[in-house]
């Protein structure tokens, strides 16, 4: 067996234990900043995996756009609003019985699905990894802009779309804070402020 | 060298163990001078801003303070780490790594010469971009994990900035995909060869180039854009209650990261390891100036360490000369002017490339 | 590697943020926060089998889920932002002007 | 004249429908004047164009039309047509309709000049007038079912026409719905003849008459029926809805309610003939069926008969009138049932001349009474009233069958041709209408003395008031005295016994008993001449003349005595003054019946069923539903979130333990 392969499997298999791990933190966390920030491992622990899966340019973007900027946006949010934890997590204990018995059920099926009795290597053999000169980046960027150019053009419209409803979402003006307007600062004229008088010298008594 | 290393290691160690081993070695090699560097460009910064504004500078340890760089180190080195009693005390210690994490792993994939070069990774300006981006969650989390509000009001400066400017500096690296066609930085820089200085990508990119350079500084945190730090309004931002050596670590972040920023601009505006008198042949009064010949020798490395060397001069140069900018004239400057800007640039360069505009592009 | 073992990561992945949004029924962030790891396991799905199938289709679709995924998130930041300022609260049993 | 006598069909019918829609739908643009204007120009127009049309076809000959003129729709090889048969016999329909027609909307304007409904009363007759044409003209089925309804609901709408008197509601609605009865039937009737003969054309399916001729149908199991015979049957069962034969005459008296016009126009010129009209087309059909002709003959002789008995114990004047046209009806259909279409026919015709005097004469004496109804409350009219008293006479004469006058010839021709005929029930018919004739000229005659001679029983207020009506009403009058007086004598000869109708009408030899009525004048120059001095030794005359000597002696010479037949007869008046219980009848049975049925369903279907099952158990359904459902709508996305993985994980069981 290859060796580098073997090793690529096994920083895999470490990923995939700390991403899981890291995921439970997330909803486990007490603090939502520190969900936020486990949540930032596990996207940067799934980008390796994709790594993996010779994904180059999708787990650059997911730590790009993610970690990069979503996640930011998470923590300026988080760290900007005044939440009491305390009341939010209130029930929590209460729930997490019901709330485990559905995640293991889930999980348990859907390993029962997904599970090496209908995809495993048997039914899906490991491809040939591609040769160097491959360039997933180049691969995707042809299907993109050829076959799914509508698509992305549509992405675009929404990105822009959710821009200006963030923007206009969260915009406010409130007139009762006082503020300085440097353009009216500078733009003062002499006139505006002083009043040169004539007037005649005055003898002193 | 790293062939003879390798079947060296192999005689007593596993193989795959062995290319890890290889892998670590190679990192060692570019971070210890890295780290050297950091240490000596505080010194510098402050020999030259004295120089700039009439003073000496360090001058009392070593010979005209050369060694007040290791001083420095080991009195942060040797001085208690204080925890703040309300604060988080993992994501306190686990900032300043977080900071200077990023600014090192970016190295992976930057090329010294055509061969040197850790990680030849086809997408690394990508790369950059994503591992740059993480920068930003050390001063967050600094700031946050403190628990004081000087810190947290640092923290939140910095992360608007940061995101602010990315986007401008995103702009500016496609830019650069675009004239280059290709996100390989050896490609990207091969892409500038032919006439010298002239066919480098600063003169039909030179909006970019100074877009991107002005966001570097603002990513950085540096003057005139370190509001996160600001001591005259919130002491020191989000490092406020940071001492030590764990201080001492954001510090060495930033100045990686000025070294990382200096080093990417000279890859992609400067031509890299190329040599500004590449193909430059004139006859000036009877006499033939071949330049080219003449800096034959020069490894493309040292040329490297010139422009890297230059554009760092030009953050100190700043930091002398700049007064602190408002943060709202910060926010103004990165989503009014450099965005638009860039974006008009990016159809222009798109225009240049489709024209086959010489000498960059025939 | 096989196929299932990607697989049945994104599938644990899943019920994790399934029973996110069970516990944390309250909190919008997490919530949020939730609906953004399912997404990141479902995007897994996609890559893993866009890899053993050899169809780069897969991929696309997931950079158009990361496109969404990142509108989506932003105005949900922005609404939960006006909602915080107007209510005082993210709590979402709260948010019940709507019940008659 | 006209290029294209399709033009002229086209616009006899379209010109009275413009006059509607004038009156109609702007009556309050164009004013009353300009109502009553646009009206009777419109019915000018077609009473002129169908005087041209009379002139083309019957005096020059001209061949009879048969084409349709517009195609509503094809449907499984069916065309629905609009289309025009114009022979004599339409032609002489088109004429008398248009001219009566005309008459009742000049005598109109006086009648109606201060009722508020001026301009909407003129846009219905104008609309019944084009109806009616259309009805007349339809060489179609279709067609023909189309006029039959119009002038069913235009018959609705006049009898209605003053909508804030109850009784006028009452009898619109009951006019409606025994209409429906019959229409019921000639729907019935008119479906048969497309399932057996795949056409609603007139001309194909008399053409193809002889290949249903033997057919038989069984409705109940082993009975075999003639499909000729049913589908006559149920065409006359139209017929009698419309022609208020019995026992759906019920809506004909009560019909009175509407104004006098319209009882002229309507309800005795006209409509009510619609029934004659259509069994006298149909004759093709219904001469091969011995069974149908003999139900029409005793349907008829029983209206004849009983009908005109009722109207010796009436004293509202139009009431009187009006069970006299019943009877006149029944004379026709007895006509009919002995295959004596001509006569029939004929007998329309003159009818409706000489019953629209009698009608507009009553509304004459109304108008003068102010609006006095009652015959009691009159008497010695004829100084007030000269021109009315002196029309009304010659209508009366007339309708008594005075020889000479229309009544006669049309009326004779019938009960010779009765007595000739041959099919079962002919013997009943006949004492029937020679009964009838004594009973007519009685009860005419009691109007006659009791309204214009006599004592003058009105109050002193209306004594003083009484006037002859103005122009509008009398020139109608004395325009309909002088067909009625002289138009049996210039017919009788071709329309009765003669050719006149050509190949319109049909009559199978066996059957043909005016034929051998007309072998009794043989030889004779004319045969009204004939006629009259043949009569003189005849039964009709000298009963006709013994039922007028009846009526001046019980109301001119010994007032006192009804009153005493009445006590002494209390038994019969009781019957005929309860008109033999049919308005009962209905009541109790159908109206009882349908209401105990509404009832039934009423309780259980609608309250119990409908009501607190359907309608609020599916409420209540719903309700409990959602209440279920509100619960699961906390709007926590955990909510949902458990919903769909509660889904999910079904799918997943079906994959992990599939379904074989």
């Amino acid at each position: 067996m290859n060796p580098e392969i073997n090793i690529a499997q096994y920083i895999t298999y470490v990923f995939a234990a700390f991403s899981l791990a890291s995921a439970l933190m997330v909803i486990t966390a007490k603090n939502p900043v520190q969900a936020a920030l486990a949540l930032v491992l596990t996207f940067f622990l799934s980008a390796g995996i994709w790594l993996t899966l010779e994904a180059e340019f999708l787990a650059i973007t997911l730590v790009l756009v993610y970690v990069g900027a979503v996640m930011v946006l998470f923590l300026f949010v988080v760290m900007m609003l005044d939440i009491n934890m305390a009341q939010l997590r209130a029930g929590f204990i209460r729930y997490l019985p019901i709330g485990l018995l559905v995640a293991v059920l889930l999980a348990v099926l859907l390993i029962m699905v997904v599970g090496p009795a209908h995809f495993g290597l048997e039914q899906f053999a490991a491809p040939t990894r591609h040769a160097a000169d491959y360039s997933n980046v180049r691969e995707l960027g042809r299907v993109m802009y050829t076959v799914y150019v509508y698509p992305f053009e549509i992405a675009s419209v929404i990105l822009l779309v959710a821009i200006i409803a963030a923007i206009a979402l969260t915009l406010r003006r409130r007139p009762d804070t006082k503020r300085q307007d440097p353009t009216q600062q500078i733009a003062v004229k002499r006139a505006d402020r002083m009043r040169v008088v004539d007037m005649k010298a005055e003898a002193k008594k | 060298m790293f062939d003879w290393l390798s079947s060296f290691f192999t005689t007593f160690l596993p193989e795959p163990l062995v290319a890890v081993i290889i892998i670590v070695i190679k990192i060692v090699i570019i971070m210890l001078p890295l780290m050297l560097c950091v240490a000596y460009l505080t010194l510098a910064e402050r020999k030259i801003i004295g120089a700039m504004q009439v003073r000496m500078g360090p001058t009392r340890v070593g010979w005209r303070g050369s060694l007040q760089p290791i001083a420095d180190a080991m009195k942060l080195m040797f001085k208690e780490i204080v925890i703040p009693a309300g604060a988080n005390k993992f994501l306190f210690i686990i900032a300043p790594i977080l900071s200077i994490a990023p600014a090192l792993a970016a190295w992976a994939v930057i090329p010294f010469d055509p061969e040197k070069v850790l990680a030849d990774v086809d997408a690394a300006l990508l790369y950059i971009l994503a591992i740059t981006s993480i920068g930003v969650y050390g001063v967050i989390i600094a700031g946050w994990a403190s628990n004081s509000k000087y810190a947290l009001l640092g923290a939140m400066r910095s992360a608007a900035q940061i995101v602010s400017y990315e986007i401008a500096m995103g702009f500016a690296l496609v830019g650069v995909l675009l004239a280059a066609g290709s996100m390989n930085f050896g490609d990207i820089v091969e892409a500038q060869a032919g006439m010298g200085f002239l066919s480098w990508f600063w003169l039909p990119l030179l909006p970019l180039f100074i877009i991107y350079f002005i966001s570097g500084v603002a990513e950085t945190n540096r003057a005139p854009f370190d509001v996160a730090e600001g001591e005259s309004e919130i002491v020191a931002g989000f490092h406020v209650e940071y001492s030590g050596m764990t201080f001492a670590v954001f510090f060495l972040a930033e100045y990686a990261n000025m070294i990382l920023i200096a080093a990417l601009a000279a890859l992609m505006f400067m031509g890299g390891w190329l040599s500004p008198f590449e193909g430059i042949n004139f006859n000036l009064l009877g006499i033939a100036f071949n330049l080219e010949l003449w800096f034959a020798w020069v490894p493309g490395m040292i040329w490297f360490f010139l422009k890297i060397a230059f554009f760092l001069f030009f953050f100190l140069w700043l930091r002398a000369t700049f007064p602190r900018y408002r943060y709202d004239q910060i926010m103004r400057l990165g989503w009014k002017v450099f965005i638009p800007v860039t974006i008009v640039w990016i159809l222009v360069v798109g225009i240049f490339v489709l024209a086959g505009l010489p000498p960059w592009w025939n | 590697m096989a196929l299932s073992d990607y697989l049945i990561f994104s599938a644990i992945l899943f019920s994790i943020s399934v029973a996110g949004i069970f516990l944390n029924r309250k909190n919008v962030i997490i919530i949020l926060m939730s609906i953004e790891l399912m997404l990141l396991a479902v995007n897994t799905n996609f890559i893993a089998f866009s890899y053993y199938l050899g169809d780069v289709a897969g991929q696309v679709f997931v950079f158009f889920i990361l496109t969404v995924a990142a509108a989506e998130a932003a105005i949900g930041l922005a609404i939960l932002i006006v909602l915080f300022r107007n209510k005082r609260t993210i709590d979402v049993e709260e948010l019940d002007s709507l019940n008659g | 004249m006209f290029e294209d006598m399709q033009t002229v069909y086209i616009w006899i019918v379209l010109a009275p429908l413009i006059g509607a829609i004038i009156a109609g739908l702007f009556g309050k643009v164009v004013g009353r004047t300009g109502a009553h204007i646009a009206a009777i120009a419109g019915v000018a127009i077609a009473f002129i164009l169908s005087l041209y049309v009379f002139k083309d076809i019957v005096i020059d000959g001209a061949q009879a039309f048969n084409g349709a003129v517009y195609t509503w729709l094809v449907s499984d090889g069916v065309r629905f047509e609009v289309g025009f048969l114009i022979d004599s016999l339409s032609a002489m329909m088109m004429v008398v309709v248009t001219f009566v027609s005309l008459m009742v909307h000049i005598y109109t304007i006086g009648y109606m000049k201060d009722d508020d409904g001026y301009q909407r009363f003129f846009s219905y007759i104008a609309l019944f007038t084009f109806s009616m044409l259309m009805l007349v003209m339809s060489n179609n089925f279709l067609q023909l079912f189309f006029g039959w309804e119009a002038v069913g609901l235009v018959s609705y709408l006049l009898i209605g026409f003053w909508y804030k008197k109850p009784t006028a509601i009452y009898a619109n609605l009951k006019a409606f719905l025994v209409n429906r009865v019959g229409d019921f039937g000639f729907l019935l009737g008119i479906a048969a003849v497309l399932m057996y003969f795949g056409s609603l054309d007139y001309a194909t399916v008399f053409n193809n008459v002889d290949k249903v001729n033997n057919l038989t149908m069984s409705i109940i199991p082993n009975q075999d029926w003639s499909v000729i015979t049913v589908i006559c049957i149920l065409l006359f069962i139209g017929a009698m809805g419309k022609s208020a034969q019995i026992p759906l005459h019920v809506w004909l008296p009560d019909s009175m309610e509407g104004p006098t016009p319209i009882s002229a126009l309507i309800h005795a010129a006209t409509m009510v003939t619609a029934g004659i009209y259509m069994v006298a087309r149909m004759s093709p059909l219904f001469e091969l069926s011995t069974t149908a002709l003999s139900f029409v003959m005793v349907i008829g002789a029983t209206t004849a008969l009983f009908m005109g008995m009722l109207g010796l114990v009436q004293n509202d004047i139009k009431r009187v009138i009006a069970y006299s046209t019943l009877s006149q009806l029944g004379y026709m259909t007895v006509a009919l049932g002995a295959s004596a279409y001509g006569a029939a026919v004929f007998h329309l015709m003159t009818h409706a001349f000489f019953k629209a005097l009698l009608f507009l004469g009553a509304g004459a004496v109304i108008i003068a009474m102010h609006h006095e109804q009652d015959m009691r409350k009159m008497g010695g009219l004829r100084k007030y009233l000269p021109i009315t008293w002196f029309t009304s006479m010659i209508g009366s004469l007339a309708l008594i069958g005075t020889p000479g006058f229309a009544g006669f010839f049309s009326k004779d021709s019938i009960i010779e041709a009765v007595g000739h005929s041959t099919i079962p029930g002919a013997s009943y018919a006949y004492f029937a209408v020679l009964a009838g004739v004594f009973i007519t000229a009685l009860y005419s005659f009691r109007l006659y003395f009791m309204v214009f001679h006599g004592k003058e029983r009105m109050d002193e207020h209306t004594r003083s008031h009484l006037h002859e009506p103005s122009w509008v009403v009398t020139l109608p009058l004395i325009l309909l005295a002088i067909p009625s007086v002289v138009i049996g004598y210039l017919y009788v000869d071709s329309m009765a016994f003669g050719n006149f109708f050509g190949d319109a009408i049909f009559v199978l030899p066996q059957h043909d008993v005016l034929g051998e009525v007309a072998k009794m004048f043989a030889g004779a120059s004319s045969i009204a001449w004939a006629m009259m001095l043949h009569s003189v030794f005849t039964l009709p005359f000298w009963l006709a003349a013994s039922g007028v000597a009846t009526a001046w002696f019980l109301y001119m010479k010994r007032p006192d005595i009804p009153a005493v037949i009445q006590q002494r007869f209390s038994l019969i008046y009781t019957i005929l003054i309860n008109k033999y219980g049919f308005d009962r009848f209905n009541e109790i049975v159908f109206a009882g019946g349908s209401r105990a049925i509404g009832k039934i369903c009423w309780r259980y279907f609608d309250v119990k069923l409908i009501d607190t099952f359907v309608i609020n158990g599916s409420a209540k359904t719903v309700g409990w539903v959602s209440l279920i459902l509100r619960r699961m709508q906390t709007g926590y996305l955990y909510t949902y979130a458990f919903a769909m993985i509660v889904g999910l994980c079904g799918l997943l069981l079906i994959f992990v333990y599939p379904l074989k």
